[in-house]
């Protein structure tokens, strides 16, 4: 099977580098694909599922603020509603976003960036992805079945005590958190095993950094959410009596229980955004990372810092005094490293060659609108100041900044600068540039309201709602609608590109780390022979090469002159 | 590090081989403490029995860790996967339990309905 | 898979060494093994708060396990965790035949201690002492149970519930704690307090006190299980009988404590989730036996015996800990 | 001295109901009022200097030909990074213990507060007075603290009142309380802030400041209500009181619970198969023992009123049911 390899970067002569032999058509066949142990293409199956349910989370967000058009009944009554937001809330964290940039992108370019040939358990990696599968699976059937309306949160005692379909969620969620657990498995082994000679942990591309501490989220922090998912459908299931006070349970220790898991939870969301955000400001500044060790270390100190705060989502909830305190003081330890990071990414900014294609584009929003919304958690880390904004659109507003305008605007970045890589080819940066400004727009105007809503005592999961909230509620929905319409927009210049795109250099950008050194489309084996890693953020190793319309590695110019 | 075993040439698979003697020794150890821990378990020693049974719960635990699974010999990095595993343990139980020990005094008394050992005062 | 020519059988083809994959998939394993620590984190947390909340229910209910069968337990799960490393051991001496004993009889504990363990959950549905909802320690009438009880009831009953004499009973009948040291505990027992027909009417007046009475039971349908006294009014009756001499006298409280079920739901969940890893063990040991037989491992390669090995040793970790934890010191 | 000066920071941006914050009326509003504009002007800080410095990079710094080279690598500056280290940790500091100052207030209720029983359940609340007056709106004397012990009959709700600055969960099982002190007459918004199922966003409530003599005013109507209202009247106010309307209509809509019109006296069909006529023992069985027998067609989810709801009530409510056709 290496017969047919072409080396990095070069290309058989006469034949156009996207017609050789690539993962893409290495073999043919859909049970070629779904039983692949290639990454390349477990990315892409993961990518397409991500997006599947981007769109139905996605189009559950719209029923949300279509019903809040207007006070009291919209479009469906009560029942639906909470139902429809569990739904937007449990589908887009569990399928969407947790699993988005780690197990779409990273699975992709993790083993590129790294020089290796594969994730260190292939057959583990596509495990994962049927895990996937078959959890998102029960999230539909539920939905089939008619529903559930517990939140995203599942709080006892009313997930144990409503009539809806908890078990099949919770059974869903279950498995999904096994998927995370082996990514994230995979991916710690694969970068601790698989680093090829020369890549030493200080030369790796920030990505990875930002993808290894996610993965020790991952791995650490997903069982406790399983145990607690099993305990809450044992008491569903068998009366247990753990969560349940009408047994004599705890129904806070089912928040502490959760929030242990999920609020690390929202840093597995955000810590390989940040990553991307590395990869993608400092080519496009063409500038080497500013504090390339602080970023990565900040990485390592947000996983863990983000261990310890967890109950600053239970302020009000009958904590004691004590543990306020703590949760709070630990909170804002969590700002510091992300703090480092913000200040870096302009810094490389600095005197540096800025190009304005749509990832980076991407990754400006994603300062603007990320800073935001770490921002405002500060408010919700304030002890005082949180009692009264917990549980208003207040905080709905903060984890939508963070999560769409961080994660969400990450994962359209990194998609947008490996798209090249992954389908050799281009889109339209015209109508990439359009669809990033209304995804921006309709971003801030559905949820910049929300935050006056929510400070000023708009309580969030409300069907219903006082009429003096309605004109807010109104600019938020049309905001919405905004932002959909920059999706479609989106939709459909990337189907185009697949199907018409301009066909692209192999480094269209001018990146200098190894999966660049692929051709347009990378081999079934990635690299023929391993490639001597240097370091991933010196722009003088390429140069741009007008002829293919991308840039060119020095190296293999002058070693090719020396062959030729 | 890993070859340490070195019975079979060159070829000797990875990791390191324990010696039987360390693997029935460690047995016997693990099946005398098994008896101290019952043994101790029937001495009042107040709340001190707890402790006293962790403690040797965790000896115990370190024999096999150390030496049935081979960490005294293995890489470091697997060593401190599993310390961090029971940091975070104890991190969630020493957070949890700081919080909800604290509001006891706030429970209702008998509530649990479901479990009453009371009657309701209808006969 | 291999093109390259250096490339043996069982390297995978993005390995460069041999050793490069043994330490993969030595980490990969202990990665997972810190998931399974912090797995059972949920329940061990579970465990310390409701212990340190209700000290008292702890006490009492532990006594309702059988500490013997529990210790057989342990001893079983050490010697298969011996068997296990030796199996290591020998297949990284290539000594198949070895491993292949080796290995069955460590699969063969694995059977033992799932048939103790079988035997003590029956007793316990028997008995209705179960978690939450299910909690229904029945009352048996004196007589028979009571009897037998005497002889064999290494943990006895405080408040006169005749269910943890069937406890022992059931136990003793499958022959598991005969003759082990604890059973003259019962001995020291007061005769009548396995016999509470007979109950001796301290307990005053017991009929208001106990259960609910189930017309009445009310909202989210989980409801008084516990039955009410059948037999008249000494049914649970509280302060019965004397405490028996039992470990921990000092804190053994002398009533039936409310809420005692939390602790059969910790205790079911707890050996529940480790039953079911036993069970993920013993697969696990079952292919890498059968693979051992298909000559797949040699003295160059026996990593996924290595594995398994690692795996079943967790499961035996967590047995030290849940065995004190649940039997010993309640 | 700080505290003026935050003081004067938040006068800045209006005291009675701002842009961001509403209107507010407890003694302790005032510090979080305070802290929370602290926090907003630290906000707009960082992020204007984070929006105009991207700006100004990427106007001054724009690449103008694909091969144009940075003009500088620098890779780092430790004291530049130690400065963006130090600061934010420096006001992190400052955010958090002010933060924790004003919820040792928020937590800790002066001694002489007046005590009042919260009882929340599906979706109604119930404030009771230690005179055994009980009420569905919180009544309150002005100027006097106030603290409340609440619990909750089924799952969790939050008391939540946005002009005080307060919420407090309320847990089955478990007592927890939550006090204010309100600076002036006048009636402000209770939400339910813990999602509770169907009706959350219907939980809602008033407090209702009244002056030392209005208060006593009501206090000596509503302690006396059924023995000076005509039964049925009496009645209707106990139905209002307890917050039956979150389940049962008087105007035979749908709803959780079975309509009340045209409900006396008829067979009613339950789970079991069997029937019973709705009289007089079956309501007060229905409202003190709800499980006991269930309506067909409905989920066993009414809470019991056992405790709460004393015979008087009951008897008005009854003779209420009855002019109910
Ligand atoms: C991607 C996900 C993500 C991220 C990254 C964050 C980041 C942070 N979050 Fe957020 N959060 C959520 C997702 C996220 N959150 C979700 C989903 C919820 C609600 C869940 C639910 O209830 O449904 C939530 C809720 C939530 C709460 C509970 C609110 C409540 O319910 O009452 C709190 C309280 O402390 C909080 C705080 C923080 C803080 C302090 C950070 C910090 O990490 C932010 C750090 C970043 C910065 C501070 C900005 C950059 C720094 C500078 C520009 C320099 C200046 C800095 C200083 C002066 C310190 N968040
Ligand atoms: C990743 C997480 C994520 C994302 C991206 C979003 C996105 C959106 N969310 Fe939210 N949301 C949550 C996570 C998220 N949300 C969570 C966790 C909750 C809490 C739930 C709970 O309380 O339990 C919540 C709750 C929540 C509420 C509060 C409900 C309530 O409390 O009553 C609201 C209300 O406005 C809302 C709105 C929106 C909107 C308008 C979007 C929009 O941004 C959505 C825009 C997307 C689309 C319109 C889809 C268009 C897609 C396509 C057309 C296909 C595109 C294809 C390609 C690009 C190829 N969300
Ligand atoms: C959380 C919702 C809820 C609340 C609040 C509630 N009920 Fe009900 N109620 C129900 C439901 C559901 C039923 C039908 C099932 C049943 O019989 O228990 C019911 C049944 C009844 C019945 C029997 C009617 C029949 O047709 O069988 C009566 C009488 C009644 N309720 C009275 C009251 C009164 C009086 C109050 C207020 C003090 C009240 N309920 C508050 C939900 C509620
Ligand atoms: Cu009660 Cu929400
Ligand atoms: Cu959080």
């Amino acid at each position: 099977m290496s017969a047919n390899h072409t080396t990095y970067g070069g290309g058989t002569p006469g034949a156009p580098a996207w017609e050789q032999d690539n993962y893409l058509n290495h073999t043919h066949g859909l049970k070629s694909w779904l039983t692949t142990l290639d990454h390349k293409r477990i990315g892409l199956m993961y990518l397409i599922c991500i997006l599947a349910s981007f769109l139905l989370g996605g189009l559950f967000a719209l029923l949300v603020r279509t019903e809040h058009l207007t006070p009291g009944r919209t479009i469906v009554d009560a029942d639906l509603y909470n139902q429809y937001f569990t739904l937007h809330g449990a589908v887009m964290i569990f399928l969407f976003i947790i699993p988005g940039i780690p197990a779409a992108l990273g699975n992709f370019v993790l083993p590129l960036m790294l020089g290796a040939k594969d994730v260190a358990f292939p057959r583990l990696n596509l495990t994962s992805w049927y895990l996937w599968v078959i959890g998102a699976i029960f999230s539909v059937v539920t939905i089939a079945l008619g529903g559930v309306d517990t939140g995203w949160t599942f709080y006892t005692p009313y997930s144990t005590t409503t009539a809806t379909h908890v078990i099949p969620v919770t059974l869903g969620v279950f498995i999904l958190g096994f998927s995370s657990i082996f990514t994230g498995l995979n991916f710690i082994v694969t970068i601790h095993k698989l680093r090829p000679k020369g890549m030493t942990w200080f030369k790796m591309p920030l990505f990875l950094w930002a993808v290894y501490a996610t993965a020790l989220i991952q791995v650490l922090a997903t069982p406790v959410l399983g145990i607690t998912l099993l305990l809450l459908i044992a008491e569903r299931a068998m009366g247990i009596g753990i969560f349940d006070p009408a047994l004599g349970g705890d129904p806070v220790l089912f928040q502490h229980f959760f929030w242990f898991y999920s609020h690390p939870a929202v840093y597995i969301m955000i810590l390989p955004a940040m990553g991307v955000i590395s990869e993608v400001i400092a080519p496009f500044s063409r500038k080497t990372i500013f504090g390339y060790k602080f970023i990565a270390y900040s990485s390592i100190a947000i996983a863990a810092f983000g261990f310890l705060v967890w109950g600053h989502h239970m302020f009000t909830s009958g904590q004691s005094a004590l543990g306020n305190m703590l949760f709070s003081a630990l909170t804002f330890s969590v700002s510091i490293p992300s703090a480092i990071k913000v200040f870096n990414w302009l810094s490389t900014m600095y005197k540096g060659s800025i190009s304005l294609k749509t990832p980076m584009l991407y990754a400006l929003a994603f300062m603007f609108l990320f800073g935001i919304g770490g921002l405002t958690g500060l408010f919700l880390g304030a002890l005082a100041v949180d009692v009264h904004l917990h549980d208003t659109y207040f905080v709905v507003a903060h984890f939508h900044y963070v999560m769409f305008g961080g994660t969400v605007i990450a994962f359209l970045a990194g998609l947008h600068y490996w798209w090249p890589k992954m389908f050799g080819r281009m889109y339209s940066e015209k109508w990439g540039a359009v669809a990033c400004a209304l995804i921006f727009i309709g971003f801030n105007v559905t949820f910049f309201t929300q935050f006056v809503l929510g400070s000023q005592g708009m309580p969030r999961r409300y069907y219903n709602y006082l009429p003096m909230y309605t004109s807010y509620h109104q600019i938020s929905t049309v905001g919405s609608y905004i932002m959909g319409l920059g999706f479609v927009i989106c939709a459909i210049y990337l189907a185009h590109s697949l199907l018409a795109g301009k066909k692209a250099a192999a480094n269209p950008w001018g990146s200098v780390t190894l999966e660049w050194r692929t051709p347009p489309i990378p081999p079934h084996d990635n690299f023929d022979k391993t490639p001597l890693a240097g370091d991933p953020y010196d722009y003088s190793q390429v140069r741009w090469d007008a002829k293919t319309g991308g840039y060119v590695w020095v190296d293999e110019q002058s070693s090719a002159a020396v062959a030729g | 590090m890993s070859h340490s075993g070195g019975h079979h040439g060159e070829h000797a698979a990875p990791g390191h081989v324990v010696s039987t003697k360390i693997l029935v020794g460690v047995w016997l150890a693990l099946m005398i403490l098994t008896v101290v821990t019952v043994e101790i378990a029937t001495v009042d020693l107040g709340s001190a029995n707890l402790w006293v049974a962790m403690f040797v719960a965790s000896i115990k635990a370190s024999l096999v860790v150390l030496f049935f699974m081979h960490l005294f010999w293995d890489r470091k990095i697997n060593m401190i996967i599993f310390i961090v595993s029971l940091f975070l343990l104890a991190l969630f139980l020493g957070l949890a339990l700081t919080d909800t020990g604290a509001y006891q005094p706030d429970l209702i008394p008998g509530y649990a309905p479901g479990m009453e050992q009371t009657p309701p005062a209808t006969k | 898979m291999s093109g390259h020519s250096s490339h043996p059988d069982y390297l995978g083809h993005h390995y460069d060494t041999p050793e490069q994959q043994f330490d993969s998939g030595s980490l990969g394993m202990w990665l997972f093994l810190a998931t399974e620590v912090l797995l059972f984190a949920g329940l061990f947390c579970a465990y310390a708060i409701y212990r340190s909340h209700h000290p008292e229910i702890f006490l009492y209910a532990h006594q309702y396990l059988d500490k013997n069968m529990g210790a057989l337990n342990t001893a079983v799960l050490i010697f298969s965790s011996f068997t296990m490393a030796m199996a290591v051991r020998m297949a990284q001496l290539g000594k198949n035949n070895h491993v292949v004993t080796l290995l069955t009889i460590t699969l063969l504990c694995g059977f033992g201690f799932l048939g103790v363990k079988k035997v003590e959950y029956e007793a316990k549905w028997k008995h209705g002492l179960l978690w939450g909802k299910k909690f229904h320690p029945e009352e048996h009438s004196a007589g028979a149970h009571g009897t037998e009880a005497l002889h064999d009831a290494g943990v006895t009953t405080a408040a006169g519930v005749t269910t943890a004499a069937g406890v022992a009973t059931a136990a003793g009948g499958a022959g598991a704690s005969h003759d082990t040291g604890a059973s003259h505990d019962a001995a020291a027992m007061p005769a009548g307090a396995t016999d509470h027909g007979a109950a001796p009417a301290t307990g005053g007046s017991t009929a208001a006190p106990v259960g609910i009475n189930p017309a009445n039971a009310d909202p989210m349908a989980v409801r008084s299980n516990i039955a009410p006294p059948p037999a008249g009014p000494a049914g649970l009756a509280e302060n019965a009988f004397e405490p028996k001499q039992k470990v921990n006298s000092h804190a053994t409280p002398k009533e039936r404590p409310s809420n005692v079920h939390i602790f059969f739901g910790i205790y079911f969940l707890m050996t529940g989730l480790h039953g079911v890893h036993v069970i993920a063990g013993m697969s696990a040991i079952a292919w890498v036996l059968w693979r051992t037989m298909k000559g797949h491992f040699s003295a160059q390669y026996s990593t996924p015996v290595h594995l398994v090995g690692l795996y079943w040793h967790l499961v035996d970790l967590v047995w030290i800990y849940l065995f004190p934890l649940l039997y010993l010191v309640g | 001295m700080l505290a003026s000066l935050l003081g004067s920071m938040a006068g800045f941006l209006g005291q009675g109901g701002g842009f961001w914050l509403p209107e507010a009326a407890s003694k302790t509003a005032e510090p979080v009022d305070a802290l929370f504009n602290f926090v907003l002007w630290i906000c707009i800080f960082f992020f204007v200097l984070i929006c105009v410095l991207m700006i100004l990079f990427v106007m001054r710094f724009r690449r103008q030909r694909p091969d144009e080279e940075a003009l500088s690598q620098v890779e780092h500056n430790s004291a530049l990074e130690i400065t963006w280290t130090v600061i934010p940790l420096a006001l992190a500091i400052a955010i958090f213990w002010m933060g924790f100052k004003g919820y040792m207030d928020l937590a800790t209720p002066p001694a002489n507060s007046m005590g009042v029983q919260v009882q929340a359940q599906k979706w109604s609340w119930l404030f009771s007075y230690p005179n055994g007056v009980s009420a569905a709106e919180l009544h309150v004397p002005e100027d006097t603290p106030v603290k409340l012990t609440m619990s909750s009959s089924d799952v969790l709700h939050s008391f939540f009142v946005p002009a005080f600055r307060i919420k407090q969960d309320v847990v089955p099982g478990r007592y927890t309380t939550v006090w204010f002190h309100p600076t002036r007459t006048g009636e402000f918004q209770v939400y339910c802030t813990e999602y509770c199922g169907k009706g959350h966003s219907d939980m809602l409530s008033k407090v209702i400041v009244h002056s030392r003599t209005d208060y006593d005013k009501w206090m000596d109507e509503e302690g006396n209500f059924i023995d000076k209202m005509p039964a049925p009247e009496a009645g209707a106010k106990v139905f209002q009181k307890y917050g039956c309307k979150q389940c049962h209509s008087v105007d035979g809509a749908g709803g959780t619970g079975p309509t009340f019109k045209g409900l006396w006296g008829i067979d009613q069909p339950l789970t079991t198969g069997a029937k019973v006529k709705v009289d007089e023992n079956y309501v007060r069985e229905s409202i003190l023992q709800p499980q006991a027998k269930i309506a067909a067609g409905y989920e066993p989810v009414m809470p019991t009123f056992q405790g709460r709801m004393n015979d008087k009530e009951i008897g008005v409510l009854i003779e209420y049911l009855k002019t109910l056709k």
